[in-house]
């Protein structure tokens, strides 16, 4: 199973860890991530506005970029994701960002939405299988209780991530139960940490991540994963209450896999 | 003066690509918010105030930096509104104009460590500056 | 091919499977074969052939044949199959009463192509690998096959037969052909372009009924055109509402079902390019309500007698093309 | 004797079904909404029973432009009779445009029994069209080409 | 040659004020085939018909145009005129120079020379009229009603009342519908089942009423007066003619843990079961996907303890045919499935519940022998939140939930917090509302003695997320509009009045009945305002929420009402149909089935056919026929006939095509 891989600004940088183990992993279960060469940075929000189109084009080519090699485009990052998938909503479904965006581009062959972008935990639960998963486990994780953080941007909006049900996922407490831990349910899993105002605005961050981590810790778990970079350090440097170890889900994955130490 | 009321209007709702009349006023983002607490006009009146047309006190209001861009609204939305559009909306309507940006580069060294990752700098960039 | 077939047929006449076999004869010219019936052995030793130039699609002539008692043999070529299959839908064949043997096809020639290759008085003509040799009163002349490849069978939609019940020679496939390039070129003119075409065409028209006498779809018990009650039938009169629209007419009616054989232009004496019109109906089918393909089987609605609640509205005529 | 050039005034036959459109004509009347007297109504129990073959007899007998009206899409009084006249018209009048007539000769529109003044709106609006393209000739003409 | 009338009225000013009516008269009597054309002030008076019959006698007219207002209007007067006079009603065309003509134009010239035009067009149609004679169909006297809820059971004894044979298909295995799982009723408050019950009882022992319970509807063909339908009698493993209701079978049977579905999974039932006490027919049927028998072939007790001998593992589904001159439907509806809505946790915490689970729970047969208890810890709840329109008022392009309002629910909470006050002063009980919608008898009153007796909580707003804690409580977030605030209450336990929606079985049996439904699969009524208990399709008729959310009052008034238009048919001895129908020309008809694809009333079908040939051999042919009584005439099947064989009386193509040439001469 071969995949174009987009990393991301911050997976080359403060987010190491989240690609390390995730790629680590991904040899074991027989995915081979192909990095996209020359990819932009995503922009790291999707610009919500109509008449945005500049701010797509680096989704777009690396849209293209996967499209040109037949393969579908993979991503880690929760932002990434969010950003790349949406645009490729709106150039599957957009007339005016199809249009714009194909006419700036010049393109040989436009790019109306071709290509399928997959987030590395769906891969995980479609294409490899969470049961497939845990047949490759060699370190289960028992007893480990383990709450997912979602957070916003894999889920929201779900009619256009698809991602699982917004507001009751299951994907990453399967992953979980894939890697022979237990997950812990709790209602601000899907909450928002308040990423975006983390650097301005602590105070107002720390309020969201103590909502997050009590309410994780409450319901009895041992530690919190996530997905996204921002999310990451969030709640590890912005809790003041109640706080939990936060981990990438990807490190726990190599863990499991027993390729934690190899990645470092 | 009124003429430019109405044009900021339309190019809010424009910009947002959403009829601000297909709200109900049933108010679930209200109710949905995470940063109600923090904001002083609050999702469902942002709809409302691009509907009359209070552009220049949304453009003025701090609470078009207080919203998160979780989408719980947009999510939760009966009808399709898309509250957080019209937020991004009049925020860009704002910063779109010169020497309005919200975030000025100069600002930015203060407020690193070395733990924080691009995602939040390049973030920041796209939402609050131009 | 020719000796397979024939052997085949005396075959299945012989252990009673068919009481008759329905075939091409040879006809008064080297490069004219006509449809015709069998019903011995002898008969088809004298008489049957099959060549590049056997290009009547016979599925038509069933539903006349299979009125008569016993079961005939019939051979289709892949675009005959699909004549065949729609006949059944609608109920005008019994397929039971058939026997099909399917025969692989690469094209039939076209002998107006050979005339305008400068071959005329043509005497006979044999194949000879991939060209024809052709017997002329000046003398003999070789061509390639691949030159005189009629038009029709050169945008070829598929070598797949789509309903046999057994195959001489090789099956193939439905091809992804530009059968519509000669459409979309239309569609790309001006609207008085179009129109001068259109009118440089239909006005040569003769009103001979061959492309409806030929057409498989054309089979009604009584054609509108002879039904002096539906209002369309008036032969008398030059300028008369049928004269000047019989074309569109005839176009309108097997629209949905026409599975674009092409016999209307091919048995057309004044050369009109009668399957345009059938193609735009086909292409504007598949573009506006999903590729649809008559004659692919024997029980789909056709698009005509279909509908979705989201259908496009006529004004979508307005937003293709060139005005 | 009238020697100044005669205003060109089109033939327009429109084809209402009984239930919705014919309806709405009806009421356009009523509330004495004006639309030109070039427009006479055939009345058809559903849009559905319009044969393109009425269509074309129209034009080949000297109508300038041809309207076709029916329920909303849904609303129809034998339930799915005007889905099917859509389809129909959509390829007629693609056929039409294709053979090289205007396009703008040719209209399908939805009625409601209700919208007496959408009835006379689209009358006005459709005469206007009409009349800017001239008499129609070429329908008539199509195999009139001089040899 | 007709011999052909022509009759242009004035309409007094109306027509006479734009349109030279002399002028019209005048010019139509040169028209082919004319030998009359009259004016007259007012055609449709006594005088003016009068006038007509004299000339039809008179002149011994074979056809008549009259050029006056819409056909809508008078077409059926001046047939009856026709008729009386002896000619063929049928023979009569009308040329709408009013609606048409003299209303829209102004100027006199013009209007009078459309006039005459469309004058024209009439008399070119009426010589290739040809006289109809509408042909008449029986009626069987039975009525089929679908459905044994409220709607179904009120409907069914009207019919019968009025001495009609009615029968009842209810798809469960007793009749009773909604309305038995239901505690209370507003806004009178009297108790569901005290008043549902004694019906259930009337229509099981009412001596024209038969009830297939545990049956659906498998097959309708026919037209109305003339249904015949097939009813699948699911096996229910006992023998209903020898089962006493006597329940020993229920008390003895070893599987316990099936999620008893009248209580919606809050409890548990049997393998076999009777739904609940009052339950009509009160017989036992066995679940056989529960069942320890059916599953594995041992066990078996049922049958040793049944005393009748009622139990029979073998039973298979039997069909039964039965012919109805009606049909009424009567299919009720349900609660949307809240799994997309889980921002109210419904499917996070036992103790987020709907209304009507709410409504078992209060129920003194429910699973908490009506004692008001969280499902979770079965602890009293101290704090409720109820939230109104769940799923409900959605944009048409939400795909979670329905557009429409589900208009029950604002009452029916209103009853709920009330009750719940009422029964338990201790409790909190707030209501998040986005409007309250009381239009209805004492409704109104009844919201606001909510309010301001019970001291109910109304908060105009809207619950955004709720949150189950680990304490067990339930935090509610919602915002608060007219104070300006969000919310959060900790909350025992909350209720989401879920929108309601048709019963899935609606759609499949709207195809069988060929009878319209709307986006939600709601049927459609005849006519919104004028004909709102029946289907556009002839001879069906509808009952209840299987048209739209309404609350029982309104259900029962309906079905009453289409009760009564069952017995205004039944009581007749035959229908008289329209002429104006389809018809095949069998020489011409090619058989080949595209006029049957697009009939929306399946009134055609083929016969194979024996036919005489001009070379005197004869074949047999496949052509098309139309059931005249079935068809109404909508002529779709002429424009898919490619032959031209299928044509419509009254507006055949030649008809249209004369005053198509007519028009454009």
């Amino acid at each position: 199973m071969t995949f174009s891989y987009y990393p991301g600004c911050t997976l080359k940088t403060k987010g190491k860890d989240l690609e390390t183990y995730a790629i680590k992993s991904a040899e074991v279960l027989g995915v081979t991530m192909e990095e996209l060469e020359d990819w932009q940075c995503c922009g790291a929000v999707y610009p919500m506005a109509k008449n945005e189109i500049a701010t797509k084009l680096s989704s777009v080519r690396a849209l293209v970029a996967a499209r040109d090699k037949g393969q579908d485009l993979l991503t880690l990052c929760s932002a990434c994701h969010h950003v790349i998938k949406r645009v490729n909503n709106d150039m599957a479904n957009d007339q005016n960002v199809q249009l714009k965006a194909n006419n700036y581009m010049a393109l040989d062959v436009p790019y109306t939405g071709e290509t399928t972008v997959i987030h590395y935990l769906e891969m995980l639960r479609d294409r490899v299988g969470f049961d497939n998963l845990k047949k490759a486990v060699v370190n289960p994780l028992k007893g480990v209780k383990i709450a997912a953080y979602y957070g916003c941007m894999l889920l929201r909006p779900s009619k256009t991530m698809a991602f699982d049900d917004a507001e009751n996922p299951t994907i990453m407490e399967d992953f979980i139960k894939a890697i022979g831990a237990t997950p812990v349910v709790y209602p601000y899993r899907n909450e928002c940490c308040g990423g975006y105002v983390a650097m301005e605005n602590n105070a107002y961050a720390t309020k969201k991540c103590n909502t997050i981590c009590t309410s994780a810790k409450e319901m009895g778990a041992d530690m919190i994963i996530t997905a996204c970079p921002l999310c990451m350090y969030n709640l590890d440097a912005n809790t003041t209450e109640n706080n939990l170890p936060v981990l990438y889900f990807t490190q726990l994955l190599a863990r499991a896999l027993g390729v934690e130490e190899d990645a470092q | 003066m009124s003429h430019n009321k109405e044009t900021l209007r339309e190019i809010v709702i424009e910009t947002a690509g959403i009829n601000p009349r297909k709200c109900m006023k049933c108010g679930k983002c209200s109710g949905a918010c995470p940063a109600y607490d923090e904001m002083e006009y609050h999702p469902h009146q942002f709809v409302s105030m691009v509907e009359a047309g209070k552009i220049e006190e949304l453009m003025n209001s701090e609470a078009i930096y207080m919203c998160l861009s979780c989408f719980a609204c947009v999510e939760r939305c009966p009808r399709g509104v898309e509250p957080a559009s019209f937020i991004e909306a009049a925020r860009l309507a704002l910063i779109r104009q010169s020497g309005k940006n919200h975030l000025k580069a100069e600002e930015i060294p203060a407020k690193l460590n070395d733990k924080l990752p691009q995602q939040a700098i390049v973030s920041a960039f796209r939402k609050y500056s131009k | 091919m020719q000796e397979a077939m024939i052997k085949r047929a005396k075959e299945l006449l012989t252990d009673g499977t068919v009481n008759r076999v329905l075939g091409w004869q040879k006809g008064g010219v080297a490069y004219d074969a006509t449809p015709a019936v069998f019903d011995s052995a002898e008969a088809l030793e004298q008489g049957f052939v099959y060549d590049d130039f056997t290009a009547a699609n016979l599925s038509k002539y069933l539903v006349k044949e299979t009125k008569n008692e016993g079961k005939v043999l019939v051979f289709l070529k892949p675009c005959d199959t699909y004549s065949l299959n729609q006949l059944t839908k609608e109920h005008r064949v019994n397929r039971d009463n058939v026997y099909v043997i399917g025969v692989g096809c690469d094209g039939k020639a076209d002998v107006e192509k050979l005339r305008a290759q400068g071959m005329d008085g043509i005497l006979g003509i044999t194949a000879e690998g991939d060209n024809f040799v052709v017997e002329t009163l000046y003398g003999n002349k070789t061509v390639a096959k691949a030159d005189v490849l009629a038009e029709r069978c050169v945008v070829c939609k598929s070598r797949k037969l789509m309903t046999y019940d057994e195959i001489l020679g090789e099956d193939g496939e439905v091809i992804d052909s530009n059968r519509f390039d000669m459409v979309e070129q239309l569609e790309n003119m001006t609207s008085d372009q179009r129109y001068a075409f259109w009118q440089n065409e239909l006005s040569r028209c003769i009103r001979c009924n061959a492309c409806r006498n030929v057409c498989p779809a054309c089979t009604c018990e009584k054609c509108v055109f002879d039904n002096v009650n539906s209002g369309v039938a008036n032969t008398a009169a030059a300028d008369s509402f049928e004269e000047k629209l019989f074309h569109v007419i005839r176009a309108f009616h097997v629209a949905g079902r026409c599975t674009d054989c092409g016999e209307c232009s091919r048995v057309c004496p004044q050369g009109i390019p009668l399957h345009l019109l059938n193609r735009k109906f086909i292409k504007d089918i598949n573009e506006l309500y999903g590729e649809y393909q008559a004659g692919e089987d024997t029980d789909s609605r056709g698009p005509l007698t279909n509908f979705t609640y989201d259908d496009c509205e006529p004004s979508i005529v307005h937003e293709r093309g060139v005005e | 004797m009238q020697v100044e050039k005669k205003e060109f005034k089109p033939t327009i036959v429109a084809f209402c079904c009984n239930w919705c459109s014919y309806a709405g004509a009806d009421l356009s009347g009523t509330n004495r909404l004006n639309y030109p007297a070039n427009v006479k109504i055939i009345r058809v129990p559903c849009s559905c029973r319009v044969n393109p073959m009425f269509v074309l007899r129209a034009f080949q007998r000297g109508a300038d432009g041809v309207i076709i009206c029916g329920c909303h899409p849904g609303d129809c009084h034998y339930t799915t009779g005007n889905y099917y006249a859509r389809r129909r018209m959509t390829l007629l009048f693609s056929m039409l445009d294709f053979l090289g007539i205007e396009r703008d000769r040719t209209r399908l529109e939805w009625v409601s029994a209700a919208e007496g003044a959408k009835f006379a709106a689209t009358m006005n609006d459709f005469v206007e069209t009409v009349t800017k393209l001239g008499e129609n000739k070429r329908l008539e003409d199509l195999r009139c080409k001089k040899q | 040659m007709q011999r052909i009338g022509v009759f242009v009225c004035w309409c007094g000013s109306n027509i006479a004020g734009t349109v030279d009516v002399h002028k019209v008269a005048e010019a139509l009597k040169s028209e082919p085939g004319v030998v009359i054309s009259t004016q007259y002030q007012y055609m449709c008076s006594e005088a003016g018909q009068t006038l007509i019959k004299d000339a039809i006698r008179d002149h011994k007219l074979t056809g008549i145009v009259v050029c006056s207002c819409s056909p809508r209007m008078h077409e059926a007067t001046f047939r009856k005129t026709a008729a009386a006079a002896g000619l063929n009603p049928y023979m009569v065309e009308i040329a709408n120079i009013r609606e048409q003509c003299s209303w829209i134009h102004k100027d006199m010239e013009v209007g009078t020379e459309k006039a005459i035009i469309l004058g024209r067009a009439a008399i070119a149609k009426v010589h290739l009229n040809a006289p109809l004679v509408a042909g008449e169909s029986p009626v069987v006297k039975r009525a089929l009603v679908i459905g044994g809820g409220i709607a179904g059971i009120q409907t069914a004894l009207d019919i019968a009342d009025a001495g009609f044979p009615v029968d009842i298909v209810e798809t469960k295995p007793t009749i009773g519908g909604k309305m038995a799982q239901i505690d209370k009723t507003f806004p009178t408050l009297d108790c569901a089942a005290c008043i549902l019950t004694p019906k259930m009882v009337d229509a099981a022992q009412h001596e024209k009423i038969n009830i297939y319970a545990y049956s659906e509807v498998a097959e309708v063909k026919g037209f109305v007066g003339n249904f015949s339908v097939k009813i699948k009698q699911k096996a229910r493993m006992v023998d209903t003619t020898k089962c006493t209701g006597c329940g020993l079978c229920v008390e003895k049977c070893p599987m316990k843990k099936v999620p008893n579905e009248f209580n919606l999974g809050m409890d548990k039932r049997s393998a076999i079961y009777i739904p609940f006490a009052q339950a009509v027919p009160k017989v036992a049927t066995i679940d056989p996907t529960a069942c320890i028998k059916m599953k594995t072939g041992k066990c078996g007790l049922c049958a040793t303890v049944c005393e009748a001998g009622a139990i029979d593992y073998t039973q298979q589904d039997s069909f039964i045919e039965e012919k109805y001159g009606a049909i009424v439907v009567a299919t009720g509806y349900n609660p949307i499935n809240l799994d997309k809505y889980d921002e109210f946790a419904y499917n996070q915490s036992p103790d987020v519940i709907t209304s009507l689970e709410f409504e078992r729970l209060t129920n003194a047969a429910g699973p908490t022998a009506g004692k008001l208890l969280r499902p979770s810890d079965g602890k009293h709840p101290h704090t409720l939140v109820f939230v109104q329109c769940v799923g409900s008022r959605c944009d048409v392009a939400n795909e979670k939930g329905k557009s429409y309002c589900s208009k029950i629910c604002c009452m029916y909470t209103a009853k709920h917090a009330m009750l719940c006050r009422e029964k338990y002063p201790d409790t909190d009980v707030y209501v998040f509302y986005i409007d309250v919608r009381t239009p209805g008898k004492n409704f109104d009153e009844f919201y606001r003695r909510a309010v301001e007796e019970y001291g109910v909580h109304y908060i105009k707003g809207m619950v955004g997320k709720v949150a189950p804690q680990a304490d067990g409580t339930l935090l509610v977030q919602g915002s608060d509009l007219i104070e300006g605030e969000q919310l959060k209450i900790k909350a025992d336990l909350v209720v989401l009045a879920a929108a309601i929606e048709p019963d899935k079985s609606a759609r499949p049996l709207a195809t069988m009945l060929t009878a319209s439904m709307d986006t939600n699969d709601f049927f459609t009524e005849a006519h919104p305002k004028l004909r709102p208990v029946e289907s556009p399709t002839a001879g069906v008729f509808l009952s209840g929420c299987c048209q739209g959310p309404k609350d029982i009052p309104e259900t029962v008034s309906q079905a009453s009402g289409a009760a009564a238009k069952v017995i205004g048919l039944l009581v007749k001895d035959s229908l008289t149909c329209n002429p104006c129908v389809a018809h095949s020309n069998e020489l011409m008809c090619n058989g080949c089935s595209a006029c049957e694809k697009v009939c929306p009333y399946g009134a055609i079908s083929y016969e194979d056919k024996e036919f005489r040939m001009p070379d005197r051999t004869t074949a047999i042919r496949r052509v098309a026929s139309v059931n005249p009584a079935v068809c109404q005439g909508c002529g779709a099947c002429t424009v898919a006939c490619p032959s031209g064989a299928m044509d419509l009386n009254g507006f055949s193509n030649s008809q249209i095509m004369a005053e198509v040439d007519a028009i454009c001469k």
